[in-house]
């Protein structure tokens, strides 16, 4: 057997796999996509020959949304024995559908290229300040991309980076903002190009630590959650990192924030990599409830037992994807909101793509607004 | 499917219909097919033969504009992409060269700088190019064309340029192999002769009675003029040729006649003309008087010849003047020549005469002496007389009379008589009974040079006289030709080739821009020198100067036969001596469709085209601005511009002009116009443009907004008609007009395009007379009745259609061809049985793929650039590639057969054909794979022709490269594909037409003619819409109803089922399949058709209360006014004022132009002012554009109709009824008010209310107008994006009855087509989805023009996209706009086409 | 090590500016429609038009067909210019499908700019099957404008540089 | 064998009836004076395209 899945299966306890399905149960996949088990694959991967797995596609069905793993009785860590899996796959020519036609995929391995020279900062205007030195830096994540990729179905993920470069200034931070920055890897080494994700990783560690930044803020959890977990196991580094609702959450105990009130209903979708993969739960509530006047209804299945938006990585964007997200949007209309407040900018594409066809149910239509973007229109003198 | 390849149609190109007889249905054509001299089932388009071809003429195709090969196709993309070779006769160099020796043919390769094959050529016809180009009489240049220009070129002078400038003689030495044939005589004819025998492969024997060849030649001309290295390069080239030479054996006294029978098979007998005459005057015996041929022979090989002091030389030709510039070499102190005649009629060669006079040699002409005397014997002097020219002899010349008294002594010491020779054969005749002439000459047929005695022929001086080296030359190239006929037992006259007529002077190519150019003169030997050596005095052209001569070719008969062409002809597919062939055809029925020419505008003079430069018409213009035109695009203004260009478009020239007997609008020039001036405004953005109109009629779908355009981009127009153009000197156009003052003005252009009438194509009444149908009053092919049967001719089973009926625009002319196919087709018996497919065994491809590679030369056309065996060699290395080679023609069937070996052989799942591009041949080569049973779609061609060798030729190694890599890009996609396989849709045959106005009551009924069920459903109770309620239509005043009458009745008695008050419920299904849901008061009924036609009409404008419309009674429209002219309810009126354009070409109603009211208001104009009514015409510009209108526009003008010119709303006066109407008139400077009793407003078309309605039912897009989009403005005017659904009269755009009508016939033509077969075949390459990846959002159909894909609802709330492969044209836009990758096209799916990519860079 | 580094990178400059000045040959991909463009590029070959060696055609139906994915796809591979070819707006056989493929373009068009990848290596042009010259006369002007850029930055062979990183 | 019908012509009138007869099962022989098809057309740069845009 393949050593490196024998030591993921080692790892993340797949041994201990009692089957008792309760993985297929919770896996939102599962639910509208019956040919799908994490149990089937756990066992797999046990069971048979490493072919048998790798070439399985339903490796690459798995939204990483670490539900499974908060459920597992037994405690096993299916997502990373998935991650392990699909880099395994990918050296044998696996791949998962790429949405987009590969678009987003050959965006990510173009930035490998050391000599690029991105014009992405045309967003920033006059009233944000920014350096290119400095101890705080504001990492923005692939938004200026994702902008005119989805310019068909009105997303604007950039008015989270603005927001939160916005609140930094407030706090009296001027956030370093790399020109030069790349993609952070996440989601190529989520669709197995381990490759690709290490050149991204080694240029971006390169640049930040030219820049003589100690700290990193993210308003974007899968870049946050590739900082925090994925970057210290392969590379050296010492960076702080941190979410942008962590610091609005902070800021808003130490009363560095005020807040104009904003009398509406609202509810509050927990992206995976942030909520289940890092535990934070509580600082975008917090921030949230700050704003005076606004009223946070949570979801029936929320925090931990929070649904994912429907897709990762660019990858097997599919039927049941559309149905997951249906479900969500529905389950977030019965909220009676009318807010969906995100923390993702993925969250944004996906809720908004669903949300744009002409089938879509009135059930599942809900305005949604970043919860950076609606703290720093809520700051006082805003 | 393209019509080149249809396998029902049989393409007749260059070919004319010559004869027809007989009636419907049982036509016999008889088609004459011009000879192409190429045979196109040989010829592959490749184009290598104009690399080739020396000769440049006008090219038709760029309307002269630009220059083309003699050997062409019209452009690069013509069907058949075939070569023909344009001939136009013999050119009047070979014609008037007795041995027809092509001339134009080596002057053409000398400019090309093939000197080699320029003699080759020469030596086809003349084996003696050395002699001929320096002492033949050379009657070509006397022809020469050149001449009508300047002077005719130096033909001669440059055949000796070639044959100097053989460096090394080539000797064929070829096996003789056939039959013996005996020649007498060495001299020009017999060596000819004995060349052209061997050349056939015959052992030709020469007997020859001196003791060297070459007769004449050797003997009597001087070394000065043809040295006798010169003589003897040609003389070695015949030998070359096996021809053996036995010298000092005469006939009659070494060898006999008898002799020769018995050894030889033929005999040819060219023994010269020996006798020299004298003058038969006193004195000729004395001392000092010689005969010319007799003293030469001497002197020509004896420089220590004795010649007397004073010489002079009697007679005219170039012995004359050979024997007076030899005396003077010898040493005589005065030479000089007597000639009874002017210089004119002198017969030695020009050059041959000024040489010697530059040498000082006098030529006494109107001289000739009557005595010789002398002292002792021995001569002193000569008598001579004063001669006058009379009336012309029998050779054509002026006769010499001797002027009586005029007698002059000259004293000499030697005269040489040089007065011509005779033949004398009769010593032949003791031997054997020669039939000869009263010259002594033999008697010979003329044909055939045969004498009297079988087997023995006869040509050159002993049969013609005295005469040329290349008419001798001539006989023994015909004798050769007898004997060869002889010996092989052919009749000796049947089918022998016929001299070619000689090209038509007015077919003869003088450019325009020729520069005058002197002929190229000869340089000589020093004239000092000259006159004392007997060095050659010609010195020959140099390179350089040979080159500038024959670039003064005009390469009179297009084609010189070079016969390059036939080199480097891979398929050998040229064939020069093709002739003319005529087929037979049996024909149920004719279509016309023979186009339009234009006038030639050099007939409106006053516009100086042709006189000035940068005069153009809008055909030049169309290629002009082409970037594939003359000029790549450009304007070839010929100067530099300083200011912005100025541009000026002239309307109208030749059209509706009674002085060009024009009486029509010429229909398309307007919107051509506003065309090229937006192409012009693209190019230079800064130009000024002016357009000169009268009207613009801009009366189409989508016209007025394109004339809108123009005027946004700045196009400026000016109402009127220039006066004339003219130039300023300084190359200025300056145009003379009526500016809008009135006053005469004056403009500045630098370019000026004349918009030229469409006139009848040329033939076009030639043609009319073989098909026995009349012409119309304007020249073009006249129909039944414009409106009602505008496709019919007045002949049975002729149908008219296009411009052939006048002129009109494409989508017109495409709709009326349908039309005309539709009526064809009832003429035609059965269709086609479908060709029986046999069952073959399927090839396994489930396995890895198992690739094989086959790499073609196309002849040089790949292998010449490309290096094909490193190709394969390279392919061998390619992933799953198992098997590579590479073939001469991969497209031949022996080729193909191989292919199909191989992929047994090596059990090939997946095939590359490396060639040429998929356009051509990739269905031939899929039916190699079908045939073994592999999927067609397995298959994949690396375009390594047309987009790497022919246009790398000069880089080939990296165009080598570049093939491997367009290999490597196609293994790698053929590596991913899929066998993909026909769907068939069974088709339901019935027809529901939506709408029974004229127009869907005419597609009904013809669809009926055709066979099949059709249903008209009308909402309304009454059939025929508006023009049951037209009192009559134009141009033939029938009654509107009696019009719906007569169809509906055909309609029914054909078995039509109409179903009025009948309202369309709902329509589902696709082609083939449509169910139809109806309602009337019996209910809803559901039935089952295969294609539907919408002929729903349009609306009239309703102006509610604009004009007076409501408040005054007396304002009435259009149709109401029909209905006043239907009751007879207009006694008291007096005076009618019509408002055209109301709700027309304005933002209410219809945008565009209703098309139409112009024509409609003057025949109700007609109607009224014959009544004796006063009838204003308020217009917009006057718009009648149909068959006969402007000649009913006239009529109504001669009734004293009154046009007048408005903009905005005409002031309406009165109290309760309207009175007078006033309209400002800025041109006269005056409001103009004209009392009126009655108004009548002309309102436009617009849609019928309910077609948003009906937009939706059908998915049936509608355009920014709202009416009604078709498939394609031009070539699919019928057609919609919905496949089986069709579009036919008003409910697409208004259009006048006649319009209409073709348009009716033309639906009936598609669905005809579409229905004509029990099923429909898919094309397999469509889009398809896979249903798990599909989120069901839609963008897809959203993407897709021709609702092929459909969101079905799978389960609650779950859509998925689901392609209808009946409609799916497979462009795959709805891939690009699929987020997830769940749908894909077939046969250029993502991964494939990814796949060709990663190849392309992976090197 | 940090020596070899720079040396890696002495040699990769070095080799840049060589094969831009010299011997740089680009690597052009030319998506061309089936109805239009494409058969203007065999007309060009009927005709002998010349043009440089270095564009490669891929054939897709329509140009709408082209997404922002295989442009990417080329320049990630190594591609120096990409042109899209397709059928005039008015001559388009699927009607819409070029004015398609220009929206599709204008996205394209951002996202490679934002890559920093220079505007004039991704072309879009409209040419009928009528404009061989107009395709020999794209082809041409097209490979001399990529070829006085030099070589796209985007190229797998200077990953040398980015592995030696690691050991700063 | 079935009778087919003569169009004389080969602009874009002929060249579309010819197909449309042809399409419709029946033999056509289509016979034009010049060397090829295309007529006056396939002189215009503006809209001509290609034969196929009439099949």
């Amino acid at each position: 057997m393949n050593s490196k899945i024998a030591k993921a299966i080692k790892d993340s306890k797949a041994y201990l796999c009692m089957e008792c399905g309760k993985c297929t149960g919770t896996c939102p996949v599962s639910r509208y996509n019956h040919g799908y088990s994490p149990r089937i694959l756990v066992n797999k991967a046990i069971r048979s020959g490493d072919l048998n797995l790798l070439k399985d596609k339903n490796i690459w069905a798995c939204l990483t949304c670490k539900l499974c793993d908060e459920r597992c009785p037994a405690g096993i860590e299916y997502i990373d024995l998935t991650l392990t899996t699909r880099l395994e796959a990918k050296k044998i020519g696996e791949q998962a559908l790429c949405s987009h036609g590969g678009a987003a995929q050959s965006l990510m391995r173009i930035m490998t290229t050391p000599e690029l020279e991105q014009k992405r900062l045309d967003w920033i205007d006059q009233t944000l300040k920014t350096t290119q030195n400095g101890e705080v830096l504001y990492f923005v994540g692939c938004l200026p991309y994702f902008d005119v990729l989805f310019s068909d179905i009105n997303v604007n993920t950039l008015q989270a980076a603005k927001a939160s470069i916005k609140i930094l200034n407030r706090l009296g931070v001027t956030p370093v903002v790399l020109p030069q920055e790349r993609c952070c890897g996440h989601d190529l080494l989520w669709s197995g190009d381990m490759e690709n994700f290490e050149k991204l990783a080694r240029h971006n560690i390169r640049e930040i630590k030219k820049s003589g930044a100690k700290k990193i803020v993210f308003s974007c959890p899968e870049g946050y959650r590739t900082f925090k977990i994925d970057y210290p196991k392969y590379f050296n580094t010492d960076f702080e990192v941190e979410h942008i609702t962590e610091v609005i959450s902070r800021a808003i105990s130490n009363g560095e924030l005020k807040l104009k009130n904003l009398k509406k209903v609202v509810t509050f979708q927990d992206p995976c990599r942030l909520g289940r993969h890092l535990g934070i739960y509580d600082e975008p509530r917090k921030a949230i409830t700050a704003i005076p006047e606004i009223q946070l209804n949570e979801m029936a299945r929320s925090r931990q037992r929070a649904i994912c938006c429907g897709v990762s990585a660019w990858m097997n964007c599919s039927t049941y994807s559309k149905s997951i997200q249906r479900a969500r949007l529905t389950e977030a209309k019965d909220t009676k909101a009318d807010l969906l407040v995100l923390s993702c900018p993925k969250c944004e594409i996906h809720f908004q793509c669903a949300m744009h066809d002409e089938k879509a149910g009135e059930q599942a239509k809900i305005e949604t607004v970043q919860l950076v973007t609606m703290i720093a229109d809520a700051l006082e003198g805003e | 499917m393209d019509v080149g390849r249809h396998p029902n149609i049989e393409i007749f190109a260059n070919s004319e219909v010559v004869g027809v007889e007989g009636e419907a249905p049982d036509f016999k054509v008889k088609v004459r097919r011009k000879s192409t001299f190429v045979d196109w089932d040989k010829c592959t388009g490749c184009g290598e033969c104009p690399t080739v071809c020396p000769v440049h003429i006008k090219d038709e195709f760029q309307l002269d504009l630009s220059k083309r090969e003699a050997i062409y196709r019209r452009y690069p993309q013509a069907v058949p992409n075939k070569f023909l070779i344009d001939k136009r006769g013999s050119p009047p160099c070979r014609y008037s060269c007795p041995a027809g020796v092509n001339a134009q043919g080596y002057i053409a390769l000398i400019s090309q700088g093939k000197y080699k094959e320029a003699l080759e050529l020469e030596r086809r016809d003349n084996p003696f190019p050395a002699v001929c180009g320096r002492v033949c009489t050379h009657p070509c240049e006397s022809d020469c064309k050149r001449k009508d220009v300047d002077e005719p070129l130096a033909i001669a002078q440059l055949k000796r340029f070639i044959s100097d400038s053989e460096q090394e003689l080539s000797a064929p030495s070829p096996e003789l192999n056939k039959e013996k044939v005996a020649v007498v005589g060495a001299g020009p004819a017999g060596l000819s002769a004995a060349y052209f025998l061997a050349k056939r492969g015959y052992c030709p024997t020469v007997f020859e009675a001196t003791d060297h060849p070459g007769g004449l030649l050797y003997w009597a001309i001087p070394r000065f003029r043809l040295p006798e290295i010169a003589l003897q390069r040609d003389l070695d080239y015949i030998k070359s040729w096996g021809v053996e030479i036995k010298t000092g054996t005469a006939l009659g006294k070494d060898l006999s006649i008898k002799d020769l029978q018995q050894d030889y098979k033929a005999i040819f007998l060219g023994l010269g003309a020996a006798k020299e005459k004298t003058m038969g005057i006193e004195g000729e015996d004395l001392q000092g008087v010689s005969l010319c041929v007799e003293f030469l022979n001497k002197a020509v090989h004896d420089p220590e010849t004795p010649v007397g002091k004073r010489v002079a030389v009697v007679g005219g030709g170039n012995s004359a003047i050979d024997a007076v510039r030899t005396v003077l070499r010898l040493g005589a102190e005065e030479a000089f020549v007597v000639y009874r005649r002017s210089r004119q009629e002198m017969p030695a060669n020009e050059e041959e005469i000024v040489e010697a006079e530059k040498e000082g040699i006098k030529i006494h002409y109107l001289t000739n002496p009557t005595k010789i005397f002398g002292e002792d014997g021995k001569i002193k002097g000569m008598e001579c007389i004063k001669m006058k020219l009379g009336e012309p002899d029998s050779s054509g010349r002026r006769k010499p009379i001797p002027i009586e008294g005029s007698e002059f002594t000259i004293n000499l010491d030697m005269v040489i008589m040089a007065i011509g020779q005779a033949a004398d054969v009769s010593f032949l005749t003791k031997e054997e009974k020669f039939e000869l002439t009263r010259w002594g000459t033999f008697a010979v047929d003329p044909d055939t040079l045969q004498t009297n005695i079988p087997g023995i022929f006869a040509g050159g001086d002993a049969v013609t006289g005295p005469a040329t080296v290349i008419e001798a030359i001539a006989a023994g190239k015909e004798a050769a030709e007898s004997i060869d006929r002889f010996i092989r037992g052919v009749d000796l006259k049947a089918d022998r080739k016929k001299k070619e007529d000689r090209v038509k002077d007015e077919d003869i190519e003088i450019p325009e821009e020729l520069q005058t150019e002197k002929r190229t003169t000869m340089p000589l030997l020093d004239l000092e020198k000259a006159k004392k050596s007997f060095e050659e005095v010609a010195q020959g052209f140099s390179e350089e100067q040979a080159k500038k001569e024959s670039d003064r070719c005009l390469s009179c008969a297009g084609c010189s036969e070079c016969l390059e062409c036939v080199k480097v002809c891979e398929p050998n597919a040229i064939v020069h001596d093709m002739v003319d062939e005529f087929v037979d055809l049996d024909v149920g029925s004719i279509i016309v469709t023979t186009g339009v020419d234009y006038l030639d505008p050099k007939e409106a003079s006053e516009y100086g085209y042709k006189r000035f430069k940068n005069i153009y018409t809008s055909f030049e213009i169309e290629r002009i601005m082409s970037e594939d035109g003359p000029s790549a695009g450009e304007l070839p203004l010929g100067k530099q511009l300083k200011e912005p260009l100025r541009f000026a478009f002239i309307q109208c020239v030749g059209s509706r002009n009674m002085r060009h007997d024009i009486n029509y609008c010429s229909r398309i020039c307007c919107m051509n116009t506003i065309k090229d001036s937006l192409v012009l405004k693209e190019h230079y953005p800064d130009a000024n443009i002016v357009v000169f109109y009268i009207d613009i009629r801009a009366f189409g779908k989508g016209f007025e907004e394109f004339y809108n355009r123009s005027l946004e981009k700045g196009v400026k127009y000016i109402k009127g008609k220039p006066s004339k153009v003219i130039e300023d000197g300084s190359g200025n156009l300056v145009i003379h007009y009526e500016n809008e003052q009135g006053h005469s003005g004056q403009m500045i252009f630098d370019a000026v395009c004349l918009s030229s009438a469409l006139i009848p194509s040329r033939g076009c009444r030639e043609l009319a007379g073989v098909l026995g149908v009349d012409i119309d009053d304007d020249g073009f092919y006249k129909n039944m009745e414009p409106a009602t049967a505008p496709l019919e001719s007045t002949k049975k089973g002729v149908l008219v259609c296009g411009c052939a009926t006048g002129p009109k625009d494409i989508t017109d002319s495409i709709a009326e061809a349908s039309g005309a196919a539709v009526k064809a087709a009832c003429f035609l018996e059965g269709h086609e049985l479908p060709v029986e497919k046999k069952e073959i065994e399927q090839v396994d491809v489930s396995g890895p793929p198992r690739v094989g590679v086959f790499v073609c030369h196309c002849g040089p056309n790949i292998s010449k650039v490309v290096d094909v065996k490193g190709v394969v060699e390279y392919a061998k290395t390619l992933p799953d590639v198992v098997f590579a080679e590479d073939y001469t023609f991969a497209c031949s069937e022996t080729a193909q057969h191989q292919i199909q070996e191989r992929i047994a052989e090596h059990k090939l799942n997946r095939v590359v054909v490396a060639a040429c591009t998929p356009k051509t041949h990739e269905m031939s080569f899929q039916d190699s794979l079908t045939a073994v049973g592999l999927n067609p779609y397995l298959f994949d061609i690396a375009n390594i022709r047309n987009q790497c060798s022919w246009v790398h030729q000069k880089e080939p190694e990296k165009a080598t490269e570049k093939a491997k890599e367009l290999v490597r890009m196609s293994v790698a996609r053929v590596r991913k594909l899929g066998p993909l396989f026909m769907k068939e849709l069974s088709v339901n045959r019935d027809v529901a037409v939506i709408g029974a106005g004229i127009t869907g009551l005419r597609c009904g009924i013809d669809l009926l003619q055709r066979g099949f069920k059709v249903k008209i459903i009308e909402k309304k109770e009454l059939s025929g819409g508006l023009v049951r309620h037209l009192s009559s239509i134009y141009p033939s005043f029938r009654k509107g109803r009696n019009i719906v009458e007569k169809l509906l009745d055909e309609f029914t008695s054909a078995g039509g089922e109409l179903l009025t008050s009948t309202e369309l419920v709902d329509v589902t299904g696709y082609v083939g399949n449509f169910q139809v849901k109806v309602k009337s008061a019996k209910g809803e009924t559901e039935f089952t058709v295969g294609a539907i036609v919408l002929a729903t009409g349009s609306e009239l404008y309703d102006p509610g209360e604009r004009f007076g419309y409501g408040k005054y009674p007396n304002v009435i429209t259009n149709m109401e006014l029909e209905q006043k002219l239907i009751s007879g309810e207009i006694d008291d009126i007096k005076s009618v004022a019509f408002f055209q354009c109301v709700g027309s070409r304005g933002d209410d109603g219809n945008p565009g132009c209703s098309r139409y009211c112009c024509q409609a208001a003057i025949k109700e104009a007609i109607h009224l002012r014959e009544k004796g009514i006063d009838v204003a015409i308020l217009n917009r510009g006057v718009r009648v554009y149909s068959k006969g209108a402007e000649r009913m526009y006239r009529k109504a003008r001669e009734l004293g109709v009154l046009f007048l010119p408005y903009d905005g709303e005409p002031e309406i006066t009165g109290a309760d009824k309207a009175e007078a109407v006033t309209i400002p008139s800025p041109d006269i400077d005056a409001d103009i008010t004209i009392p009126v009793n009655l108004v009548v407003l002309s309102v436009g078309m617009v849609p019928a209310a309910d077609s948003g309605h009906l937009s939706e039912l059908f998915k049936v897009p509608r355009g920014p107008d709202k009416f009604f989009l078709e498939r394609h403005s031009k070539f699919g005017p019928v057609e919609t994006t919905v496949e089986g659904v069709f579009l036919c009269g008003c409910c697409q755009f208004p259009q006048d009855i006649g319009d209409s009508i073709s348009q009716a016939s033309a639906v009936a033509s598609k669905v005809a087509a579409l229905l004509s077969r029990d099923k429909i075949t898919l094309a397999p390459i469509t889009s398809t989805v896979i249903e798990e990846y599909c989120r069901g959002c839609g963008r897809c159909a959203e993407v897709c023009e021709f609702r092929a894909i459909e969101l079905v609802e799978k389960e609650n709330g779950v859509f998925v996209a689901q392609v209808n492969e009946a409609l799916c044209k497979g462009c795959g836009t709805c891939v690009a706009a699929c987020p997830t990758g769940a749908i894909d096209l077939k046969h250029f799916r993502s991964e494939q086409i990814e796949a060709q990519l990663e190849a392309l860079f992976e090197g | 090590m940090k020596q070899s580094v720079k040396k890696i990178k002495e040699r990769s400059d070095h080799s840049t500016v060589q094969r831009s000045k010299e011997t740089f040959e680009p690597k052009i991909v030319a998506f061309c429609c089936n109805w239009c463009s494409y058969p203007a590029a065999d007309g060009a070959g009927v005709s002998r038009l010349q043009y440089p060696t270095n564009i490669k055609i891929v054939r897709v139906m329509c140009g709408g067909r082209v997404t922002p994915s295989f442009v990417l796809k080329a320049f990630e591979l190594g591609a120096d210019g990409v042109l899209v070819a397709t059928c005039h707006f008015e001559d388009c056989h699927y009607m819409f499908g070029a004015r398609k493929a220009a929206d599709v373009h204008k996205v394209t068009e951002k996202l490679t700019e934002m890559l920093g990848i220079e505007k004039e290596r991704l072309k879009l042009d409209w040419i009928s099957s009528a404009e061989a010259s107009k395709f020999a006369r794209v082809a041409r002007e097209f490979t001399e404008t990529i070829r006085k850029l030099g070589p796209s930055t985007i190229k797998k062979k200077l990953d040398a540089l980015n592995e030696s990183i690691e050991d700063e | 064998m079935p009778k087919g019908a003569l169009v004389i012509g080969g602009g874009v009138a002929g060249v579309q009836s010819a197909l449309d007869l042809a399409n419709a099962g029946f033999k056509v022989f289509l016979v034009e004076r010049g060397p090829c098809l295309g007529g006056r057309t396939s002189q215009i740069h503006k809209i001509f395209t290609s034969m196929d845009c009439t099949g």
